[in-house]
């Protein structure tokens, strides 16, 4: 409906790949960045940012990093919680050995840290496929959580194996530890955000992305055309780890502030993270952001109706939030079990197509 | 000599521990085998059939807290108790109602998707479940008691003590466990060997399209499979729920299923038996030989590693069917 | 306008329009090609380097002042590069229909003696050595797209980029010899050649003058306000005068840029990428675009179809008088802002009109709701009426003075008289050389004093003083009993449903009117579909009982109407049948601009019109019908006639006196 | 012309044919127990259209998945431009400049057309994992030089306008075609097609058979085919082996083998049969 | 469309603040997830104390007091999001039950000035008030209740425990793991052996662990841990037929919960309190009066005077003194976080106060100080009765070994303000 293709034509290649091709779609996009950028930080507040922005967008980042791996190379995984809680104890580590280099910069780190474990469990993924390296991928999850639990030199022997940040500062703000102002948070998850999902999009539309894809698609016919499975399953593994890594950096660096591993990294983040790929869309950038705010965004919307709104029990109003989770995430699988991407993509074809039906 | 009396102990409770996961991994094997789905929701099943099962034993007011709630009523019980027998029984009939919904409301509209597709819907199944399960008969930890002896076999203690002069510990509800799991698979094998319905379903699980084209209905089948499964959901819940009480907790124990499928492959009975008896007495040693090294609790991924070394050498389990690789 | 208009500086030739454009705006886009995924673009500069570089390579390859270049191909820069590359050596270039067969080209190839034929692919290169097969006077043929060629004898073929390399290459040789050449063109030397279609006989070899083209190129220009910056989608014959007008003449006066389809199949879909500015349709396409709109909005949504019926309602009462800028009410305005925000901009974006600033129709009659349809959408469509003798064009409509029955005022520079009989006769600096090679013809059409006969019949419009038409001069006729009959006025008004594709009216010198209908294969097809009709044919849909009613209440319709102005009630039809295959070109039934050859199909049919005479119900008949590929077959059908409802002359007598009387 | 003379020669059309791309010696292939191909030896050169036919079940299939390097056949040597060709991955295969398509179509079905054409590519590009990161210089300059190739085998193949469709929705004949153009855009000394015309209707059949030989034509490319339909093959190949049981019963020209009693027996027999 | 949804969740977001009260004392609860039986029990305690000011006495010094709750599910971020939401409210002190939680808030508290009160739970060196300006644990943390069991098994043994085998079997998790060092130096100190034997949560299969432990044969086995962990290690317990007198948990292992499920098997296990159960205290009548059978008790009463239920009453009733010292120091009704803080500090709950407020002998007295956040750690024994299906009370509140835990709280908060730049008060 509010399309205007007609003289939006391209006369490069670089032109008709970008990821925005239509000019109203790129509006749009500057507009949302605009958005974020300018006007978010100067009206957020503690609230917003702890309960809403900051883990949604860092469970955008996890989402994303998932979807590469799952969405784009069709590997399974399981381990997200636990590949977070590396990119945790890698930050916490580097950040409290290496006290006069920019936590951005051990955010970072613990990202590469994490591609690395990522690529060594990724390593049975050539010989296992399906479900079986789904389950294979909760024997990472599950080891890294003991791991983290049992060696004392990773909680810096702390008495209760809790992590905690230090407080670090970046232009003279704090963006770690409690005096971090919500503006501060917002602003460096946004810059992560934004920028590894750039660095997604060029991944997955280039030779990297194809060959994950090729995997996904027809792993035989991919090897015949000359694909090596074996670097385009661990770079895929590599890549999305490096993003879940410092996801899970964040998570604990920026948006937490303290962690313990079996808490804040189980199985159920694991579960969570596939399930904002799966809601959002495989495959789909857009639909890692879909996914993430969509789940991070229903339970507080149905709590604060239930609770805030009418007044129920937590208990009561927790459960009934649990049903409603549940039973609405069948009800998008089985009406569009390609995601809140496709339905975004369907939605634009219509419009696009205004007034005609097809 | 005490060391390998040790062992042998550590071992045999291992086996006995497996028999309880294979209950749990029993239920996945046979949905997985006849329609595809990997069903995440096994272990909620189970929390949600002892909690069933408590309350129709306990005379519970099902939804009472949201009667209580809405209405501003106090309801708690029908204040009278259920017989065991009668109980299971009921509650195996809410199990196959449960089954009969599930292919209505969710398989139904999800034919021909992919696994992985059907793999989250049965975890959203799972939440459902474990709220509904919690709406209606509450989230206090409930006591199972069905007449299952728990506690130190004295039989097994002395036998084995004039034996080796070790007494070893055997659970009772172990032993019973066994036996359950070991009249279960009997009953499944004739079952699927004698009865027509049971020929149908493995006629399914071969050839979906060939099954159809001699006229099984598919979802007739599928409706009796997650009854079964929702029946083995049952006795899982009821060997764990005397165990550990029933709770919250019980539907966890999915997780320690999942290994146990890895193991096994997960379109194999016998696998979910023999995987179930091989993580329980792997982890089991392992813990108790190399644990205290590593300071312990290795049992949760220790199970998964030893089925990840199994998969490396057979990526389609211990009993799966081999996967050939055409173009 | 009698006295000589003198060039502009030095611009007296395309390729001295072509060096200008390259000076002045060297950077701005000159012409687009999608190809390969993308609009492969050049500026204006690179064009002259292309240009050169073939006009080089024409040279290496020995093109001699005077020669004959003949292109037969595709809308393609490279084949309007070939034009000017001609022009530049001091050749005419002869473009020519690519869907010619070979016996056609034949005859244009021997008549205009093309020592080089410029062919767009394979298939062009088959048809030219089987056409030159008798007299072989093509010394170089010159091909596009080397796709299969490299199996042909070489001794005289060549790929036009090897041409242009060799140009290129040979750039030390022929520069001075072709900046030499490029100079010696005058004004009034020959600019091009065009072949007209020829409703009857052979086609005839327009010649147009540098002077003819250039003027009028920039009057027209200069008419419409057209600048650069605005896209022209070049995507009709190149063989016609107008896009010879529209994409190198006016593309160079005034350095537009002309954009060119990947191909046919791909037609609209680039028409809505690049969006024109300027933009020219036969009224066919924009038939074609409105049934296909009508078509689709048919499965739409209770909501979006009652959205788009309210809004296209508003728009049709005030859409034209927004678009003329006449007074409208602000809430109407507001109103039309909304359905433009939920109708129109999109129809017009999924259209590929959003940005049409001037649109043409012309060639044939367009339907008044066709016209009015897209007007109403705020597209600045209008008429202009012209031929290839004016270089295009006679009159046009300017803008605010737009409607569907007139063809609007004499264009600047060109006078128009009607003759006794009804004629309309112009004089222009467009008006043509010469016939070439045909004094005769030449002599018959244009008079010593420069007057040219179009052979349409129409009248100033008193008041408005815009030119009406009413039919080709030698088909308006007499019935029987003295009164006027005028086929292609009742043709058109059929024309205009969208399930007739063609009708051909008879009935001169006879009592009545009777008609031969076509109907629309896509717009019937597409209501038997919805309507569960089976059909296997367009013979067995033709003759289907529920499109006869169809089509027989359009023609009582068309007959209410036609009743309604007196001078021409008498040309009612009164029995039609439904022809049993679609009038074709392959058959001489048409030309190759699509116009019906009335007197091949009298011929042809004249057991059916005989039928219709007759009073017959029902009459069989067989046909001889080419395929596609060039084989002949022969079909058999019984065909139903009917008789439709005529109505009494509504209004007594005409207030004015028409020419053609 | 004997089939044993390799001297390079023009053929009646003039195509070039050049000296021995690829020769299969001996070669026998056993699943367990089941020979699939029992002693095969045949050769294919440079420029020309080689066939290899057979009824169903002739181990034409297991051939083709023997050269593409698929299986490792149990005895025998595939020797490639003048070399023995070590025992190698199948990815290894194409990156020496083979490739094939599939009797039951294998193009990523996720992926647009345009993207499952420039899969074909991926073995020639050669930008790193953090240049595709940032998209900058080489990564976004190389991927628009493949892309221009790619977009001229897509004009070859005249599918341009599905060029931005996902596979998964294109018609059957349609999707060979895109394969055809997959493998054709890694520019392959040696092009395998499998069954290049199974399931398609005359007119599909023709225009592909067109494709096949401009294919060979305009790029000069070695062409390997397997195909059921034997009139087909014998209009478009130089030479043919028939396999019957995993047996070689007929190598030479399409009328050296129509000739053939053995074939007509074996092959024609069968299928009159 | 799209607009008017986001348009409902911000305004169902928004609409999560409640108009501003004037005591806000929030309930982060959790009633769902793994640990739902022991958090339900306890915030209804929580909740029942401020019901029972409230309608009794209209508030603390006439003001009425709010406690909105909010399920946090034992999730630490689901626990950060109900504290920011909770906030603004004007929250006077948090109560979140939750040592993950805990560690959560304690850098947030301390940056928005809200104490933070985590009795028996939580980081155990936020004793130390130089450096936790904002934390409180009184009256007991977790290393004073391994030393109380220490005493008591001391107590037990005539004052040697010199060869003797202790097992630690323990959540492994932070909560589970603080007692380690502790009994490691209390090891050192009276020469037990001390074997640690940790359960990964939820920790329904014990087996391995109880393999040990019959085997090794401890004299003691001490339980650290929660939920199903608790219920599985009694009944595994009772399966090897450890003596069950000689199974000591901690106070989070010692309730009802805990013990039922094994039912007769459980009798005579102890655990350490620091507070009273059951119902025999004179606030109970007022209780029952006011807040039970009008049908106002949180979840219908259904635990009333249960452990869990008691502890949340409990640190109900050291908030609701805090506040009520706060409105004394400051003179006005209306507090704000920084006063109750300052109370927190000035708290001295007697003996006699106890008594004033109907719970006699509930529990030990606090006595707080700008360096001591903890009160004196004492907490006394009980055992279960399960014929009876109550505890008793078989000791007094006693000290713990101060000598071994103020190095060790001194030494761990420390190393907290030195990481954390915090200068140290109270000089």
């Amino acid at each position: 409906m509010f399309y205007r293709e007609a003289g939006d034509f391209k006369t490069s290649y670089r032109d008709d790949s970008q990821t925005f091709p239509l000019k109203l779609d790129r509006m749009g996009y500057y507009a949302a960045l605009a958005v974020a950028f300018l006007v978010v930080p100067l009206v957020i507040n503690d609230y917003w940012a702890n309960s809403v922005f900051v883990p949604f967008l860092i469970y955008a980042i996890a989402a994303l990093g998932l979807n590469i791996l799952t969405g784009y190379a069709g590997q399974v995984s399981l381990g997200t919680g636990g590949f977070m809680a590396v990119g945790a104890y890698a930050t916490y580590k580097l950040s409290t050995s290496f006290p006069g280099i920019s936590v951005l910069i051990h955010i970072l780190l613990a990202g590469g840290i994490t591609a690395v474990v990522g690529v060594l469990f990724g390593l049975p993924s050539l010989r296992i496929k399906g479900f079986y390296l789904a389950v294979a991928t909760l024997a990472a999850q599950f080891f890294l959580i003991w791991l983290f639990n049992k060696v004392p030199w990773f909680y810096n022997y702390s008495a209760s194996g809790q992590i905690t940040v230090p407080e670090r500062t970046f232009l003279g703000q704090f963006i770690t530890g409690p005096q971090t102002s919500a503006t501060a948070k917002y602003l460096v998850c946004l810059v992560f955000a934004v920028g590894l999902a750039w660095v997604a999009r060029n991944l997955t539309r280039g030779t990297v992305g194809r060959k994950w894809m090729a995997i996904r698609d027809m792993d035989i016919a991919a090897e015949i055309i000359g694909v090596n499975p074996l670097t385009a399953k661990l770079t895929a593994f590599a890549v999305s780890s490096f993003f879940i890594g410092v996801a899970g950096a964040l998570f604990f660096s920026v948006y937490l502030g303290a962690a313990e591993a079996s808490e804040a990294f189980g199985i159920n983040k694991s579960f969570l993270v596939l399930f904002m790929v799966i809601i959002g869309g495989l495959g789909s950038i857009f639909g890692s952001f879909a996914g993430a705010a969509f789940l991070v965004l229903l339970p507080v919307f149905l709590k604060n109706v239930l609770v805030g709104g009418m007044g129920w029990p937590t208990d009561l109003a927790a459960h009934i939030e649990l049903m409603i989770v549940g039973a609405l995430i069948v009800f998008f699988l089985i009406v569009e079990p390609h995601g809140l991407a496709q339905l975004w993509r369907l939605t634009k074809e219509k419009l696009r197509l205004w007034p005609f039906p097809h | 000599m005490e060391q390998l009396l040790y062992a042998s102990e550590v071992v045999v409770n291992g086996l006995m521990a497996g028999v309880m996961y294979s209950l749990v991994a029993l239920g996945f094997v046979l949905i997985y085998k006849a329609s595809g789905v990997f069903n995440y929701a096994q272990g909620v099943m189970a929390l949600f059939a002892a909690l069933t099962l408590v309350g129709i034993q306990q005379g519970q007011v099902p939804f009472a807290h949201l009667i209580n709630a809405a209405f501003g009523t106090h309801l708690e019980t029908f204040g009278w108790t259920v017989p065991s027998v009668l109980a299971i029984l009921l509650t195996a009939a809410v199990m196959v109602g449960l089954a009969i919904l599930i292919e209505k409301l969710v398989l139904k509209h999800l034919v021909g998707q992919e696994p992985i597709i059907l793999f989250m819907a049965t975890i959203g199944l799972a939440w459902f479940l474990e709220g509904l399960g919690d709406v209606m008969w509450g989230a206090n930890v409930k006591s199972l008691d069905v007449g299952i002896p728990q506690g130190l076999s004295e039989t097994v203690e002395s036998a084995t003590f004039a034996l080796t002069g070790y007494g070893f510990f055997i659970d009772r509800l172990d032993i019973w466990a066994a036996v359950v799991a070991v009249l279960l698979v009997a009953a499944l094998v004739a079952f699927s060997q004698y009865t027509k319905q049971g020929r149908a379903m493995r006629a399914v699980a071969d050839d979906h399209q060939a099954a159809l084209s001699v006229g099984i209905s598919l979802r007739f089948i599928w409706i009796m499979v997650w009854s079964i499964a929702g029946f083995v959901a049952l006795v899982a819940g009821i060997m764990w729920g005397t165990k550990s009480g029933v709770q919250f907790s019980l539907s966890l124990i999915a997780l320690k299923a999942l290994p146990v499928l890895m193991l096994g492959g997960f379109t194999s009975i016998p696998g979910a038996i023999v995987g179930g008896l091989i993580i329980g007495m792997g982890e089991k040693l392992f813990e108790y030989f190399i644990g205290p090294m590593v300071g312990g609790a290795t049992e949760n991924w220790f199970a998964y590693v030893l089925a990840l070394v199994f998969l490396v050498f057979r990526p389609q389990g211990l009993f799966g069917e081999k996967i050939i690789e055409r173009v | 306008m009698n006295a000589v208009a003198q060039p502009e500086g030095d611009l007296r030739s395309i390729p001295a329009l072509l060096a200008r454009n390259a000076a002045q705006m060297g950077n701005r886009p000159a012409y687009r090609e999608k190809e390969f995924g993308i609009w492969q673009s050049w500026t204006w500069a690179q064009v002259q380097d292309e240009i050169r570089a073939l006009a080089m390579g024409f040279l290496a390859l020995g093109l001699n002042r005077g020669d004959h270049v003949a292109i037969i191909g595709r809308n393609r820069p490279a084949h309007y590069w070939t034009m000017v590359a001609a022009q530049m050596c001091g050749a005419v270039p002869v473009p020519l229909y690519q869907d010619a067969i070979a016996s056609e080209l034949a005859y244009v190839l021997g008549h205009s003696g093309a020592r080089f034929v410029v062919c767009g692919d394979q298939e062009q290169v088959d048809k030219v050595i089987e056409a030159e097969e008798a007299n072989h006077a093509v010394d170089q043929i010159i091909y596009t797209d080397k796709r299969g060629m490299r199996k042909y004898d070489h001794s005289r073929m060549n790929w036009l980029a090897d041409v242009q390399a060799e140009g290129r290459a040979a750039r030390q040789r022929f520069e001075a010899e072709l900046d030499a050449r490029i100079a010696e063109p005058g004004y009034d030397d020959t600019c091009v050649m065009l072949y007209t279609s020829g409703t009857t006989g052979k086609p005839k070899g327009v010649v147009l003058s540098n002077r003819n083209v250039i003027e009028t190129a920039r009057n027209s220009a200069r008419f419409d306000g057209l600048k650069p910056g605005d896209d022209v989608l070049a995507y009709l014959p190149m063989a016609w005068v107008g896009d010879f007008i529209f994409s190198v003449g006016q593309a160079m006066w005034t350095g537009f840029c002309v954009n060119c389809p990947e191909g046919a199949h791909t037609m609209m879909t680039d028409l809505r990428e690049i969006g024109p500015t300027y933009f020219f349709a036969p009224p066919r396409v924009f038939e074609g675009q409105l049934t296909s709109v009508m078509i689709r909005m048919e499965d739409a949504g209770r909501i979006k179809k009652a959205l788009f019926d309210h809004y296209m309602k508003l728009a049709r009462r005030i859409g034209p008088a927004i678009l003329d800028g006449k007074p409208v009410g602000m809430v109407d305005r507001l109103r039309y802002a909304l359905g433009n925000l939920f109708v129109y901009g999109p129809l017009k974006n999924t259209l590929g009109f959003s940005r049409v600033r001037v649109g043409y129709t012309a060639g044939e009659a367009i339907g008044p709701e066709i016209f009015d349809f897209y007007r109403s959408l705020g597209i600045n469509l209008k008429q202009l009426y012209g031929q290839t003798e004016a270089t295009v064009f006679i009159t046009q409509q300017p803008d605010g003075q737009v409607r569907a029955d007139t063809v609007g005022v004499p264009s600047p520079g060109v006078e128009v008289k009607i003759a006794d009989n009804g004629e309309v006769y112009y004089r222009s600096p467009g008006t043509f050389v010469e016939y070439y090679k045909n004094a005769e013809s030449t002599a018959s059409t244009k008079d010593p004093q420069g007057w040219v006969a179009t052979g349409d019949a129409g009248f100033f419009e008193p008041g408005s003083g815009h030119l009406r038409i009413i039919d080709r001069a030698k088909d308006v006729g007499r019935m029987a009993d003295g009164s006027l009959f005028a086929p292609k006025f009742v043709e058109n008004k059929l024309k205009f449903y969208p399930n007739v594709l063609e009708a051909v009216v008879f009935g001169n010198k006879r009592d009545f009117c009777t008609a031969f209908i076509n109907i629309d294969l896509t717009a019937v097809g597409n209501w038997a579909e919805r309507n569960n009709v089976a059909y296997a044919s367009y013979q067995e849909l033709a003759g289907h009982p529920q499109v006869y009613a169809a089509i027989k209440a359009h023609v009582e319709e068309v007959n209410r109407s036609v009743a309604a102005d007196p001078m021409l009630s008498g040309c009612q039809i009164h029995r039609f049948l439904v022809l049993h295959k679609e009038l074709d070109a392959d058959d001489g039934e048409m030309t190759r601009t699509r116009k019906v050859r009335r007197n091949v199909v009298e011929e042809k049919y004249a057991d059916l019109i005989a039928a219709l005479y007759e009073g017959r119900d029902s009459v069989h008949t067989e046909t001889e019908v080419t395929y596609e590929d060039g084989r002949k077959g022969r079909i058999a059908a019984t065909l139903r006639i009917e008789d439709a409802r005529t109505f009494p002359s509504a209004v007594p007598a005409p207030e004015h006196k028409v020419a053609a009387e | 012309m004997s089939m044993n003379d390799l001297e390079p020669h023009l053929t009646p059309d003039g195509r070039q044919i050049g000296g021995v791309l690829m020769d299969m010696k001996n070669i026998t292939l056993r699943f367990g127990g089941v020979t699939a191909i029992k002693d095969i030896s045949f050769n294919i050169r440079e420029g020309e259209i080689r066939a290899i036919i057979g009824p169903n079940g002739a181990g034409k299939s297991s051939m083709m998945n023997v050269m593409s390097g698929f299986y490792v056949p149990q005895e025998g040597e595939v020797w490639f431009r003048g070399a023995k060709r070590p025992q190698i991955k199948p990815y290894e295969v194409a990156r020496l400049g083979i490739a094939r398509t599939f009797q039951n179509i294998a193009l990523f079905d996720g992926m647009s057309v345009l993207d499952n054409i420039m899969t074909g590519r991926l073995t020639m590009m050669k930008s790193n994992l953090l240049q595709q990161a940032i998209w900058w210089g080489r990564a976004e300059a190389e991927e628009n030089a493949h892309r221009e190739k790619v977009e001229k085998i897509i004009d070859f193949l005249e599918i341009q306008n599905i060029r931005k469709t996902p596979v998964g929705r294109l018609p059957y004949g349609l999707k060979k075609r895109v394969e055809l153009a997959r493998a054709l855009a890694a520019e392959p000394k040696l092009l395998m097609l499998d069954e290049p015309m199974a399931g398609m209707n005359v007119e599909e059949k023709e225009d592909m058979s067109r494709f096949i030989l401009d294919v060979n034509d305009e790029f000069g490319t070695t062409i390997a085919l397997i195909e059921h339909d034997m009139g087909v093959v014998m209009d478009l190949s130089d030479r043919v082996v028939v396999m019957d049981y995993g047996r070689k019963i007929g190598d030479g020209t399409p009328d050296e083998v129509r000739g053939n009693q053995e074939v007509i027996d074996a092959y024609l027999g069968v299928a009159h049969a | 469309m799209k607009l008017r949804f986001a348009s409902l969740v911000a305004g169902a977001i928004m609409a999560a603040a409640p108009a501003l009260a004037d005591l806000v004392v929030p309930n982060l609860s959790y009633r769902t997830g793994p640990y739902a039986a022991n958090g339900t029990q306890y915030a209804d305690g929580f909740n029942d104390w401020f019901t029972l000011l409230n309608e009794r006495d209209g508030g603390i010094g006439g003001q009425k007091i709010q406690v909105p709750e909010c399920e946090t599910a034992y999730n630490t971020e689901k626990g950060v999001e109900c504290y920011e939401s909770t906030k603004g409210q004007g929250a006077l002190v948090y109560n979140p039950l939750s040592t993950g939680i805990t560690y959560q808030l304690i850098p947030k508290v301390s940056a928005d000035k809200i104490p933070l009160y985590t009795p028996g739970y939580g980081r155990t060196s936020a004793k130390d008030g130089r450096v936790f300006e904002w934390v409180f644990n009184a009256p007991a943390n977790y290393w004073d209740g391994a030393s109380v069991i220490v005493k008591h098994l001391l107590d037990l043994n005539g004052g040697d425990l010199n060869g003797k085998k202790i097992a630690l079997v323990y959540h492994n998790s932070a909560y589970g793991k603080e007692p380690i060092r502790t009994l490691q130096d209390l090891s050192k100190k009276h020469g037990f052996t001390l074997s640690e034997i940790a359960v990964d949560p939820p920790g329904q299969e014990q087996k391995s662990q109880w393999l040990q432990i019959r085997r090794e044969k401890p004299d003691y086995v001490i339980l650290y841990g929660w939920g199903v962990m608790n219920q599985a290690s009694i009944q595994e317990a009772a399966n090897i037929r450890f003596p069950m007198e000689n199974l000591i948990g901690i106070w989070w292992s010692g309730s009802e919960v805990d013990v039922q499920p094994a039912g007769a098997a459980a009798n005579g296990f102890k655990s350490v309190a620091f507070h009273g159960a059951g119902q025999d205290y004179p606030a109970y009548a007022d209780l029952k009066q006011h807040v039970i059978d009008p049908g106002k008790a949180s979840q219908g009463g259904q635990h009333v005077g249960s452990v869990l239920y008691s502890r949340g009453l409990y640190a109900a009733v050291v908030i609701s003194e805090a506040i009520r010292k706060a409105q004394e120091m400051t003179g006005k009704a209306e507090v704000t976080p920084a006063d109750v803080r300052a109370a927190f500090e000035q708290l001295d709950i007697t003996p006699a106060r106890l008594t004033e407020l109907g719970l006699p002998d509930f529990g030990p007295e606090i006595k707080m100080s700008c360096e001591n956040h903890g009160g004196s750690g004492m907490a006394r024994m009980q055992q279960w009765d399960a014929a009876a299906g109550k505890w008793n009370v078989i000791s007094e509140f006693t000290e713990p070994d101060q000598e071994i835990l103020n190095p060790l709280i001194a030494a761990d908060s420390e190393a907290f303000a030195k990481e954390n730049n915090i200068q140290l008060r109270c000089n």
